[in-house]
């Protein structure tokens, strides 16, 4: 029950968060709602015993990648953002539709095929351990190349980012 | 050019004396070597406080001087608060030449002349305000007064206020003050203001400065 | 045409030049305090020595006239001993108070002390003291123990104004200046013994204690007192305000001008300054709004003044110039006036009291700019009133717009009854000017005008010598040039003549220049600092 | 206990959300930050199918998602960075060329 | 002690203890901040302090700044963002607050037939927690600096951001290698390890395995990166009062004086967590949940309570320790300019810290055989 409670009331923070996100005009209002779009979404996780992801939820997604949005938002203080004339203003009136209907199709899909089949009971393998066993045996291939790739990234936005010495 | 920055810059040059050796860069010695210094302050100075508050009072932990109750003695050549000087007759000395006013780098002294009743006096300070929120204590005035009226020497330095306007110190007040005494400590009272109600009505005299907008006070003009 | 050589420098000077002027011509300053250029020599002071060749004592350079082939030297060695010595001589009785005294900062005494003075006085024996702060005139205050009996005041007295009031009293070091028993120094010039007082003997009443010297800024300027156009230097203490009682305007001192007034000025211009920092100063643009006058914006009063002049005939309006006004502010009010087809104009209005005129200086117009505003053409047409008549017509209702500049028309000689009848009768009076007066208190538009020590501008005097005068201070309050006033005013009235859009005083005379055939050829550049005539 | 329907459910409104922050922002960094709305929703989708079907599998995608966003954005703000120090001014619809 | 009343003693007892040692300790560093430095300064430090002439070594003090700080005006610039510029020393705050919840201060307690583990919240991620928490907390800090619609908060807080982002790097690297050791990212479990002996087949049970001597080099990066997470001097360059006064130039009042707090806050997280993590949390050598059992042989025995209270004493004791030494540091070593802090973090601690876990694993492939 108390759990029931607990999702309706972070599901109303999530949904919330991501409509301030998108329609708030201040980037770094919207960087901030979506710190908190995070933490909640960091909150379900605890309630399915995702602890580890959880935690890394926060501290990947909410202490890097959002400290890193507003670190950019900051440095370039884009303050005269979306003020001139919208050159696709149709666009604008279309994307509502648009996203009612992806809304719809997900949720036919959904009750079509998923949750209709038998729900197979819910022996919560969560932990860390369990995932760090899959993650070296199982997935061991993907995650060295996902270590290729952070190492590919770092070096990329480097070249991005150094300014030549003139 | 390549790069200007690195040409001047000390640490870029390896080999500069000023860069830091290897175990420098390490840091970790030196900064233990640090904090072994100070930790043993610490506990010297700890030990020499808790003598002292169990009552021995032979080793004093601290230098420092507890200040409204302790005071270092002044150099009597320090420039603390102005006063006028006096004649025997009690008018001031000032013949309000304008000298001080003159050699202000700070523009803090306001002289109003008058005639003086004794044609071989001639001038005398109608007005004489020392604004001592712009004063610098660069003592340029004493060191221009031909009259030997304009004193730096009262020991005070305790003249804060709660508005501009008690910071501006008249004749009257500059003239009431004494001189500090031999080890420098004020013989005045306090000075007079200390402190004046915001709200309360200025002397006519000050007025005149700061009543006029600045632009029409002006600056050159345009020729 | 003798030519002589001063300090190695060969010049020619005219006949009858004595060896100051000759050394000034070379370029060579010759210390001197009794000798004056306006005045008799008198070879009081002994300072002027020089080294002539093959005489074998230094002379006086005032009382020497330069002949052909001399060989002058200013600064030997022996003429400098000579200068130290009589410095020493001088101050023996001279009391050593500079920082009280009020002429230091412009003291010849001072200077020439700091030059070429003994700086470590032999003498110690009492000085002789002498009466202070004496009084000799409504002006001028005489400190008897600073003089050096250099008799400039008593010569000046003598041969200037001829009056005679000064001279020189006692024998040995207890001579003194004073005044001749039952006079003082009242006549209309008096003030001039100030300026050509080396020291501190002679102050003026007025300025005595109110600034120190270097605390001044400079601007040439011309006496707006009357007609003749004296070339004045305006003193303004701006640095320090809570000095000169809050006066912007310190004092005024003539500037030479060889062709007008040469060093001298009335005592009338000298002491007419004080209404330029009066309260009564005009500071905002004034509305009246039903019946009640409210300070506003430039920008409203024009649209107000542009509203009202569009929206009368051109019969209907009537415009009372005033010679006190620029060249400039004239020639922009003309084309404004020619722009609205405006025929009724004149600027004499005649005073109360007639002037006081003299064969030396004074003139009876008290304008400065009568000749101008003739000449730029403010002048009653044919078809139009003259100022009196544009009155009249007021009276009558068929003017309804009045626009007056600066004469405070019930101060004239006209009866106060009719000019009121007037002023009440006019629908719409404006008044543009730079002091309240009873003529600004009745009208419904007060445009606020600068004084003419606040902006630049140029006089045209009686003679027909246009002369520039410069801004010694920014304007009071919002006040703005005359000639700025009127092209707002143009601009408003969407006017496309470029004088209205002129930036600076000097555009409007360039304009004017390009009109009035008068004009034609001036530039401010070739006006200078002491002016050119008009073409007759 | 709280049905997994309903977290998927809620990652579809998310998702959703994010898509229509993409299509009607102009600002690149609003729009990086729709996106990861996006990978978030899909994130929650995968913890709550793991979740159902009882294995950790969904929680290790999770991770390698992570890794890739953490990557992602990092190139990606280098990118908008670089873009602002060329052009002063940050509008996606401004950005229609290939070079710069 | 039944029933609802038991259940919410045993949920928020913990919490509450929690709340109040790490508020006060806050609070009262003000206080030691200031004696701390002047002992070492030869100065006597606050002193002025009193009530009724009483002035007690100046422990007045945090008592009188809360006071001034609370009426002051409380000022707000202009342009500022009002919600932000309200809601930035809250947020700074309260993630310093929480970082603390999962640093366990004792061993499980039993009484009156529960079980309570001596920790604000149990958690298995207990590390990961406090690292999110703590990095969290660089939101107040730039949301402050961009609140403020001043330039100079606005380089503070970008400052912070770049320090605290290469600090954590650093942080959780350093930790890996204690997580390795103990096999755990329970800090409870964590500090359950450091009361084993020491490599028993050499040493016997002399030595416990606390973490600073399983991973002394650990323990220095930990405590340089944890240092520079609570931005204090050495790593001040958030604030850099000599240059830009920092993220909270224009805050004023309590706000102010939280963002003062928060500081302190950290500084008692990271004493908390090197104490948890490296110095034995609150273990106390060679006691035992029965009792005290010493290598010699000899054994004192303790009831459960007893030792409970030893070890919750023991660890604010350490705590107490660590917060000197750090307070010893802040006094003692100049800052560090804005670049060298930056290049010390990424080309000095963090590549370090994977050194180190390269080397432990290494060594726990051998040790484990």
């Amino acid at each position: 029950m108390g759990s029931v409670i607990a999702f309706w009331i972070l599901a109303a923070l999530v949904v919330g968060s991501a409509v301030g996100l998108v329609v708030r005009r201040n980037p770094i209002h919207g960087a901030l709602f979506l710190v908190v779009n995070l933490g909640g979404v960091a909150a379900l996780y605890l309630m399915m015993h995702a602890e580890f992801l959880a935690a890394a939820q926060v501290i990947v997604y909410a202490g890097a990648i959002a400290v890193l949005f507003v670190f950019a938002i900051m440095v370039l203080i884009p303050g005269k953002e979306e003020t001139g004339p919208d050159p696709l203003r149709a666009q604008r009136w279309l994307a509502v539709p648009l996203g009612g209907f992806l809304a719809l199709e997900i949720a036919l899909v959904l009750r079509s095929t998923v949750f209709t089949t038998s729900r197979s009971p819910a022996t919560v393998p969560g932990g860390v351990e369990a995932v760090g066993r899959l993650l070296f045996t199982d997935y061991l291939f993907p995650f060295e190349v996902t270590s290729f790739l952070l190492l590919a990234a770092l070096i990329g936005v480097m070249a991005l980012t150094k300014r030549k010495a003139s | 050019m390549a790069n200007r920055y690195a040409e001047s810059n000390v640490p870029m040059d390896r080999r500069h004396p000023s860069r830091m050796t290897v175990r420098q860069r390490f840091y970790l010695v030196e900064v233990l070597a640090g904090l072994r210094l100070t930790g043993v302050r610490f506990f010297a100075n700890m030990w020499r406080h808790t003598l002292h508050a169990v009552g021995i009072k032979a080793a004093r932990g601290a230098v420092t001087i507890q200040y409204p109750e302790e005071r270092r003695p002044y150099s009597p050549r320090l420039r603390s608060l102005h006063r006028l000087v006096r004649r025997e007759d009690g008018s001031p000395r000032c013949v309000a030449c304008m000298m001080c006013e003159t050699v202000c780098p700070a523009h803090c002294i306001y002289i109003v002349a008058t005639e003086h009743p004794n044609p071989d006096i001639e001038k005398v300070p109608a007005r004489f305000d020392i604004d001592l929120g712009k004063c610098v204590f660069c003592g340029y005035c004493v060191e221009a007064c031909p009259e030997d009226a304009i004193r730096m020497d009262t020991g005070i330095l305790e003249f804060a206020s709660y508005s501009r306007a008690g910071m501006i110190y008249t004749k009257e007040m500059l003239l009431a003050l004494e001189p500090a005494q031999a080890d420098g400590a004020p013989t005045s009272p306090v000075p007079i203001p200390a402190d004046r109600k915001v709200g309360e009505p200025q002397p006519e005299a000050r007025r005149a400065d700061m009543g006029i907008p600045r632009a029409e006070r002006g600056g050159e003009p345009q020729p | 045409m003798p030519r002589l050589t001063i300090n190695g420098k060969e010049v020619e000077v005219p006949a009858g030049t004595n060896l100051i002027e000759a050394a000034r011509l070379a370029g060579a300053e010759v210390p001197h305090y009794c000798y004056h250029p306006g005045l008799s020599v008198a070879g009081q002071c002994r300072l002027c020595m020089v080294d002539i060749e093959k005489v074998p004592r230094p002379q006086v350079g005032c009382n020497t006239l330069a002949t052909d082939g001399m060989v002058v030297n200013t600064e030997t060695e022996r003429v400098k001993e000579t200068r130290r010595s009589i410095m020493e001589f001088h101050l023996i009785n001279h009391p050593l108070d500079c920082p009280v005294c009020d002429q230091a900062g412009e003291c010849w005494l001072q200077i020439y002390y700091m030059k070429h003075g003994l700086y470590d006085p032999r003498m110690t024996d009492d000085k002789v003291h002498k009466p202070k702060a004496v009084p000799l005139g409504p002006h001028v205050m005489l400190d008897a123990e600073r003089c050096i009996l250099c008799s400039r005041c008593v010569r000046y007295c003598d041969e200037i104004t001829r009056t005679g009031e000064l001279g020189i009293f006692n024998r040995g070091d207890h001579s003194e200046i004073g005044l001749f028993p039952g006079t003082t120094l009242e006549n209309k010039y008096s003030g001039n013994v100030i300026d050509i007082c080396p020291v501190g003997a002679l102050t003026d009443r007025d300025f005595r204690f109110q600034v120190r010297v270097w605390y001044l800024d400079r601007a040439k300027s011309v006496c707006p007192g009357c007609a003749r156009g004296c070339n004045i230097e305006i003193h303004t203490s701006q640095r320090r305000p809570h000095h000169n009682r809050g006066r912007r305007v310190a004092r005024i001192k003539p500037r030479f001008n060889a062709g007008v007034n040469q060093w001298w000025i009335c005592d009338a211009g000298r002491y007419g300054f004080p209404w330029i920092d009066d309260e009564s100063r005009l500071t905002t643009p004034m509305m009246s709004v039903s019946g009640r006058s409210t300070g506003t914006t430039w920008d409203e009063v024009v649209v107000a003044a542009a509203r009202a002049l569009r929206g009368h005939r051109p019969e209907e309006i009537g415009v009372i110039a005033s010679p006190q006004m620029a060249n400039e502010d004239l020639f922009v009010l003309r084309r404004l006036l020619d722009h609205l087809r405006v025929l009724q104009r004149d600027t004499r209005v005649l005073p109360r009291e007639p002037g006081d005129e003299d064969d030396f200086l004074l003139r009876a117009d008290k304008n400065p700019n009568t000749r101008g505003a003739e000449l730029v053409g403010l002048v009653p047409v044919s078809g139009g009133l003259d100022a009196r008549g544009i009155l009249a017509a007021a009276v009558q209702k068929r003017i309804k717009l009045l626009w007056v500049f600066q004469h405070d028309l019930l101060a004239s000689a006209w009866p106060e009854s009719e000019v009121h009848a007037a002023l009440a009768g006019a629908e719409c009076v404006i008044f543009q000017g730079t002091n309240a007066s009873g003529t600004s208190a009745r009208a419904h538009l007060v445009l606020p005008s600068a004084a003419y020590a606040e902006y630049d501008g140029t006089f045209t005097s009686f003679e027909g010598r246009v002369q520039r005068f410069r801004a010694a201070l920014p304007p009071l309050g919002e006040a703005l040039p005359g000639w700025e006033i009127l092209a707002r005013v143009g601009r408003a009235l969407e006017a496309d003549d470029p004088v209205f859009r002129a930036e600076r005083a000097e555009h409007a005379f360039n304009g004017l220049a390009a009109a009035v055939p008068a004009f034609a050829g001036l530039s401010y550049r070739a006006l200078g600092d002491t002016g050119l005539m008009v073409r007759s | 206990m709280v049905p997994e329907s309903h977290y998927v459910a809620l990652s579809a409104v998310l998702f959703v959300i994010g898509v229509v922050g993409v299509l009607i922002r102009r600002n690149p960094l609003v729009i990086f930050m729709s996106i990861e709305l996006m990978l978030n929703a899909a994130n929650l989708a995968l913890v709550a199918f793991g979740q159902r079907h009882g294995t950790a599998q969904g929680q290790a995608l999770v991770f390698f998602v992570m890794c890739v966003a953490a990557a992602e954005v990092a190139v990606g703000l280098a990118i908008i960075v670089s873009i602002f120090r060329m052009r002063r001014r940050l509008s996606v619809d401004e950005l229609s060329l290939m070079r710069w | 002690m039944n029933g609802l009343a038991g259940d919410l003693a045993a949920a928020f007892g913990p919490v509450a203890f929690v709340m109040f040692v790490v508020l006060n300790l806050g609070g009262i560093l003000t206080w030691v901040e200031r004696k701390q430095s002047a002992i070492m300064q030869d100065r006597i430090g606050a002193n002025r302090a009193s009530i009724f002439g009483i002035r007690m070594f100046g422990l007045l003090h945090p008592l009188a700044d809360a006071i001034k700080m609370l009426t002051k005006e409380d000022f707000m610039p202009a342009r500022a963002d009002r919600l932000l510029f309200t809601l930035a020393p809250f947020v700074s705050v309260f993630f310093g607050l929480a970082a603390f919840a999962s640093i366990p201060f004792g061993d499980t307690l039993r009484i009156a037939g529960r079980e309570i583990e001596l920790q604000a919240v149990t958690l298995n991620v207990g590390i990961l927690y406090v690292l999110a928490m703590l990095s969290l907390g660089v939101f107040g800090l730039m949301m402050a600096g961009w609140a403020s619609a001043n330039n100079y908060a606005l380089l503070g807080g970008q400052r912070a951001a770049a320090l605290m982002i290469s600090a954590e790097i650093a942080i959780g690297a350093s930790i890996m290698g204690v997580v390795m050791v103990y096999g755990s990212l329970n800090m409870q479990e964590i500090a359950r390890g450091q009361g084993q002996p020491l490599l028993p087949q050499i040493f016997g049970s002399w030595i416990p395995a606390w973490g600073l001597l399983t991973q002394p080099l650990a323990f220095f990066l930990f405590l340089t990166a944890g240092i520079a997470t609570t931005k204090r001097v050495p790593f001040d360059m958030p604030e850099g009062e000599s240059e830009i006064i920092g993220y909270f130039v224009e805050y004023s009042g309590m706000k102010f004086g939280m963002f003062a707090m928060a500081d302190f806050l950290e500084t008692v997280v990271v004493a908390g967590m090197t104490t948890a993590l490296f110095l034995g949390g609150w273990q106390v050598p060679y006691l035992q949940a029965g009792g005290f059992v010493f290598p010699w042989g000899a054994t004192v025995g303790l009831p459960h309570l007893a030792v409970v209270a030893l070890q919750v004493g023991t660890f604010l004791f350490k705590v107490v320790v660590m917060l000197w030494i750090l307070m010893l540091i802040r006094w003692t070593l100049p800052r560090f300019r804005y670049d060298q802090a930056m290049r010390l973090g990424w080309l000095g601690l963090f590549p370090l810290s994977i050194l180190n876990i390269v080397v432990t694993g290494f060594i726990l492939l051998v040790v484990s055989g």
